[in-house]
């Protein structure tokens, strides 16, 4: 029995395949267990993040007191949320209201089971992933409209409007951009291309380019009609229309309150991560990373797999900064204390990276290679991810909101055009290269 | 019955934990083939009857919205993952927002006070009756047609052999491209005269 | 520095025709069919709601998202100011007029204090209107400031806010300096003010001087170029200059649709003749242009500080006004140029201690009628950003 | 001004300067086309207030006071006239579209009516509250403490 189990852990290691796709349903669950924790733990740092880059921005603080430099606040915030008084507007179809947070984050979090965090760092590989994920993306508006309208209030219904005429428009732009970009995964000798996640990146690490240079700047402007209907996909700032705080008080969540608020925040943070996943996918090569095709060979892979050490050392580096900087009244003891803690985990986890990095420098079959690589695929993808995630932010503080008809003139007259004239560029390239 | 049809660990729960620990990369295996088609099955129909039962639109709406994704699933069982994909963006993803965007827009109140049942649903019985006795006379005279074990169908090329099917492959016309380019001409139609009539001033 | 065209209204060629006489009544019944309608929807906005300024409550009547009509409900504030007045003495009065606009107290108690003075037939000594104009000014900066950020972040520009209201907070600090209070200052008496100026006064407004125009550029790179903001603004909520006169709307409002009247040039106050500024005005009457007309608005009101406290004469600060405020049986109407449009007071005396009517004109009120024919045929958010344009304060409106 | 308008009006109308201020007594009679008249000819395009006093020992009881500006003459005019408590007087409106909210203003605080108003309801005060309050027979501290009660569910404060 324990040999088996341990038989059933190692099992993967050595698997080039994701578990879905090797048919190891232990390792899946494992996969999809890491995958919505994280999720849920990254939603909650993202949280402080935007928290605190938004207040950057704004020349305030931010949280402060909960934690050293509000580090706890999320966790807080949480716990508020889930001990609140949970309110169904009296007038509200109290089933439908009941689903709809549910749907909303139910098709914000199956979508990650297509997410290739490495090649075989992902609990499953469709063949149709790409599709899969703009299908069960494209479900989350479900939630949204059905929230609106359950409410049964005004402020509510306009926001589902919105957020449901919004998505529709953006989702056609948005798929074409996404056409764009598979077109060029077909640029090989077979000249089949594919709708396969893991089959994209594949696509840019043997053509040895990221998608964003490909036939410049056919790729780069593909990528950026992309990354603008993500954010309208999200319902983020620029296009928050839909919880419009100054027109519609919040939009379609106007009537939710206490845990079933905090799930469409969870959904609306969640499909942030997943579209920026998406686009770091298509575009800027997924777990390669930078320059796969110039800086590769031993050398490189040694120094660019130092990387998750160094940035892991870097934040310790500012958690020690701010302990130091903490004024040394006795009232900031502990909180000097918790900081400082927090700094020795993170240069732990430094450590441990840079450990890892060195033992598994020789690229062999070794469990300390496997793991080395894995870290590094995540990594790279990850800090793609967040640099994303640091844009929505900065667009949220920069600028003002669109108006609904101007969103949808953009839309319709503007990316809609844009993207199928990249298209039709795209394939004509294409045949001409091939 | 048939060993393909059978999931391992159903057969034979203490193998339960064997079949975690089953790494062999085989791409077509069957997961739970049957149970999962009764469950989708299960989930199309009834879901199916509360569109036709709800009262309320909304509501009919949502059930349609989990019968569409019930079909995705057998789709994806019969080895089409395409067209289950495009079953979920076009149909529960696009199609069903815009229902939902033009119900809530109704005022429904006094809809759904009204009775849904008229006087005509002993036709549409019949009718539906009529359909069902002609399905099953189909399948009882067709049964040496349909193949009665688990087929290894290619599930990697599926996605292109939808594409030769319409594009044609190369040099080649496909079997229905022409009938594609007549759907999208018809489509095409179908939008500007739709933006015609509703839109007074273009 | 943007420059608005200087487009000059010729004398004599005022419209006297009435436009329109807009309708504050709206069609509030159930449509004949009932069912299967799909057209109009009647939504509430406010009394409380993130975008209206207060308790200002609009009633909206919309086709979708177009608004077909609107009817403001006020009076969520209403304090009874004027009949207030009619139970204090003049002095006891005084700092009841900081509690209307809130945010430009000072203009308040400037044209309150100048309208007893006239019914006295005094006049302020000049220390005393130079201060009060620094200081006037200074709170009409303040007022434009609150303003911008509040609207910017109705429009959806959150970061504004937090840039104004850091500028904002130096003005408020000479403030508490000169008189103590932040908000309502109170800062004026019937005569003159109360308050020599403290040590380092000069100091403090000639460091804003400095400080401040890199901040105004601050705010202009935010939003004046921003084609999001361009597009909210421009075209929206246009208004012209026949409808803002027949609707009594002034101040930037008037000035945007290009009337070139202040009145601290037309009727000079408070020694304003002696400052050289200019008066900005705009030319489509648009949300773009009154939020340009109120930028230049501040750069304009920095040159009248500058002046003022260049020159600031020695001097006593109070006139010769009795003990006992007891003015001869009469009829007073004074106006004042505040940072929203022209604030009146009209007092009746019957020659005792306290008022026997005092009437109050505020510039939010009558500017807050226009609303209705401003956002007819535009859409929902236009709305927001209508009132945020407007710049009204309900304190004032509801009084 | 003034004198052309005395001699065309006669005894309905006075012509008085107080503090350097002008302003008309005018007769009720004369009330719209008085002020039209100053609209159209005399280039008062911009009624700047509207506004009433009580003086309940007069028998007729109320001042209506408008205030007027002339952005071509840039000056202001009052026009003053007298009414009777019950007496209605023409409303402004067509003359000044700004008068609606203040006519509504005068209505709710003095409770004088305007004939020809598009919609005159109180405006500050609520719709069914009793009393109008610059009256001088209006306590100050006094409430509609059946409104109170009914609305707010509270026993008047005061």
């Amino acid at each position: 029995m324990l040999t088996s189990t341990i038989n059933a852990f190692t099992s993967y290691l050595g698997s080039p395949l994701p578990p879905g796709n090797a048919g190891n349903q232990l390792w899946a669950l494992i996969y999809v267990l890491i995958i919505f924790a994280g999720v849920a733990v990254v939603v909650l740092c993202m949280n402080w993040i935007e928290r605190k880059a938004l207040a950057h921005f704004q020349i305030r603080l931010g949280p402060m007191r909960v934690g050293p430099h509000g580090l706890l606040q999320p966790i807080a915030d949480a716990l508020k949320l889930m001990l609140k008084e949970d309110i169904i507007p009296d007038e509200a179809d109290k089933l439908v209201f009941w689903v709809a947070p549910l749907i909303g984050l139910v098709a914000a979090f199956t979508v990650y089971t297509v997410i290739p965090f490495g090649p075989s760092q992902a609990v499953s590989d469709m063949n149709i992933g790409i599709l899969f994920m703009l299908g069960v993306s494209s479900l989350g508006v479900l939630g949204i409209v059905t929230a609106g309208w359950a409410s049964n209030s005004h402020y509510p219904l306009i926001g589902a409007l919105r957020s449901s005429a919004q998505m529709v428009s953006y989702e056609v732009a948005m798929g074409l951009a996404v056409v764009s970009a598979i077109l060029m995964t077909s640029l090989n000798r077979t000249g089949t291309g594919t709708l396969s996640m893991i089959g994209i990146v594949q696509a840019q690490q043997q053509q040895g380019i990221w998608f964003l240079f490909k036939f410049f700047p056919l790729g780069l402007i593909a990528f950026v009609i992309f990354a603008i209907a993500m954010v309208a996909e999200t319902n983020r700032s620029p296009f928050d229309l839909a919880e419009a705080e100054s027109e519609l008080t919040a939009g379609f969540h106007t009537e939710y309150s206490g845990l079933r608020w905090s799930l469409f925040m969870l959904a609306e943070y969640a499909a942030m991560i997943a579209v920026s996943a998406i686009a770091v996918t298509l575009w800027l090569g997924g777990w390669l990373h930078p320059f796969p095709n110039a800086l590769n060979g031993p050398a490189w892979e040694f120094i660019f797999s130092l990387f998750p050490g160094l940035t892991f050392g870097a934040l310790a580096l500012f958690a020690v900064i701010g302990t130091v900087r903490m004024p040394s009244h006795s009232f900031f003891r502990i909180q000097r204390a918790g900081l400082a803690v927090f700094a020795l985990l993170l240069a732990f986890i430094a450590l441990l990276l840079f450990v890892i990095a060195i033992l598994g420098r020789n690229p062999d079959a070794s469990i300390a290679a496997r793991f080395r690589e894995g870290i590094d695929y995540v990594y790279w993808f990850m800090l793609k991810v967040a640099i994303f995630m640091y844009l929505f932010i900065w667009y949220r503080a920069t600028w003002p909101r669109y108006r609904f008809d101007q969103l949808m003139k953009v839309g319709w007259k503007v990316m809609l055009p844009i993207s199928l004239g990249v298209l039709i560029l795209t394939a004509i390239v294409g045949v001409f290269v091939s | 019955m048939n060993p393909a049809l059978v999931i391992p660990a159903l057969a034979h729960p203490s193998r339960m934990a064997a079949a975690f620990i089953d790494s062999a990369p085989n791409p077509a295996a069957p997961i739970a083939t049957p149970w999962f088609f009764y469950g989708l099955a299960a989930a199309a129909v009834i879901s199916g009857l509360l569109v036709i039962t709800r009262r309320n639109a909304v509501h009919s709406a949502l059930s349609l919205i989990v019968t569409l994704l019930s079909v995705a699933g057998l789709y994806l069982m019969l080895y089409a993952p395409f067209v289950a994909g495009v079953q979920i963006i076009v149909y529960a993803g696009g199609i069903m927002v815009l229902f939902l965007f033009v119900i809530m827009l109704v005022n429904i109140e006094r809809v759904s006070k009204e009775r849904q049942f008229n006087r005509i649903w002993p036709v549409g019985l019949l009718a539906s009756c009529a359909l069902l006795a002609l399905f099953m006379s189909a399948i009882q005279k067709g049964k040496s047609l349909f193949l009665d074990r688990m087929v290894q169908l290619p599930e990697g090329t599926n996605t292109q052999q939808i594409a030769a099917a319409l594009y044609g492959e190369t040099g080649k016309m496909g079997q229905y491209t022409f009938a594609f380019e007549i759907a999208s001409l018809l489509l095409l139609v179908a939008i500007l005269g739709a933006v015609i009539m509703t839109k007074k001033k273009i | 520095m943007t420059d608005v065209p200087m487009a000059n209204v010729k004398d004599n060629t005022l419209p006297n025709a009435v436009s329109q006489v807009p309708s504050s009544h709206l069609d509030l019944e159930t449509p004949e069919h009932p069912y299967l309608d799909s057209n109009e929807l009647i939504i509430n906005m406010g009394p409380q709601h993130p975008a209206t300024h207060g308790v200002l409550r609009v009633i909206l009547k919309l086709d979708g998202e177009k608004v077909l009509g609107t009817e403001c409900v006020i009076g969520y504030l209403h304090r009874g100011v004027e009949k207030i007045a009619e139970n204090r003495t003049y002095t006891m009065f005084n700092p009841y007029v900081d509690r209307m606009d809130y945010v430009a107290a000072v203009s308040n108690g400037l044209g309150y204090c100048q309208a007893v003075e006239k019914l006295l037939n005094v006049e302020a000594p000049p220390r005393a209107n130079y201060i009060r104009v620094i200081l006037t000014e200074l709170n009409r900066i303040a007022s434009h400031q609150l303003w911008l950020g509040t609207h910017a972040l109705d429009i959806g520009a959150m970061t504004p806010l937090f840039y104004t209201f850091r500028d904002r907070e130096e003005i408020l600090k000479i403030f508490e300096k000169y008189c103590g209070a932040r908000l309502t200052t109170h800062a004026f008496r019937i005569g003159g003010c109360q308050y020599e100026t403290y040590a380092g006064f000069e100091k403090d407004v000639k460091n804003f001087l400095a400080f401040f125009p890199p901040k105004i550029d601050e705010y202009e790179t935010l939003l004046t170029g921003n084609r999001i903001w361009i597009e909210r603004t421009k075209n929206v909520g246009v208004i012209s200059a026949e409808d803002c006169i027949a609707l009594g709307v002034t101040g930037p409002v008037l000035r945007a649709s290009g009337v070139k009247w202040d009145i601290r040039k037309a009727i000079p106050y408070a020694n304003y003749s002696d400052f050289d500024f200019e008066i900005p005005i705009g030319e489509n009457g648009d949300t773009y242009d009154r939020y340009l007309v109120r930028m230049i608005e501040m750069r304009q009101s920095l040159r009248i500080i500058e002046q003022a406290i260049n020159g600031l004469p020695e001097g006593p600060i109070m006139a010769k006004v009795p003990k006992v405020i007891k003015p001869a049986p009469g009829e007073i109407y004074h106006s004042i140029e505040a940072p929203k449009g022209e604030l009146g007071y009209f007092i009746v005396s019957d020659g005792s201690t306290q008022p026997y009517r005092l009437r109050v004109r505020p510039p939010s009120f009558v500017n807050l009628q226009a609303l209705d024919l401003m956002v007819r045929g535009m859409l929902v958010a236009d709305v927001v950003a209508v009132i945020g344009t407007l710049d009204i304060v309900l304190g004032e409106v509801d009084r | 001004m003034a004198d052309k308008y005395k001699s065309r009006y006669g005894s309905g109308l006075d012509a008085l300067t107080y503090l350097g201020q002008n302003y008309f007594t005018v007769d009720r009679s004369l009330i719209p086309d008085f002020l039209r008249l100053l609209r159209d000819e005399e280039q008062f395009d911009y009624c700047v207030d509207l506004t009433a006093a009580h003086y309940p020992k007069r028998d007729k009881q109320f001042d209506v006071i408008w205030i007027l500006y002339s952005f071509p003459r840039n000056q202001h005019v009052r026009v003053k006239t007298q009414i009777a408590d019950g007496e209605s007087l023409p409303s402004s409106v067509p003359i000044w579209p700004t008068a609606n909210w203040l006519e509504r203003e005068v209505y709710d605080m003095f409770g004088i009516t305007f004939d020809g108003h598009p919609d005159l309801k109180r405006i500050l005060l609520p719709d069914g509250w009793k009393g109008f309050p610059l009256r001088k027979d209006y306590d100050i501290l006094l409430q509609d403490k059946e409104w109170v009660q009914i609305n707010l569910g509270i026993e008047s404060g005061q």
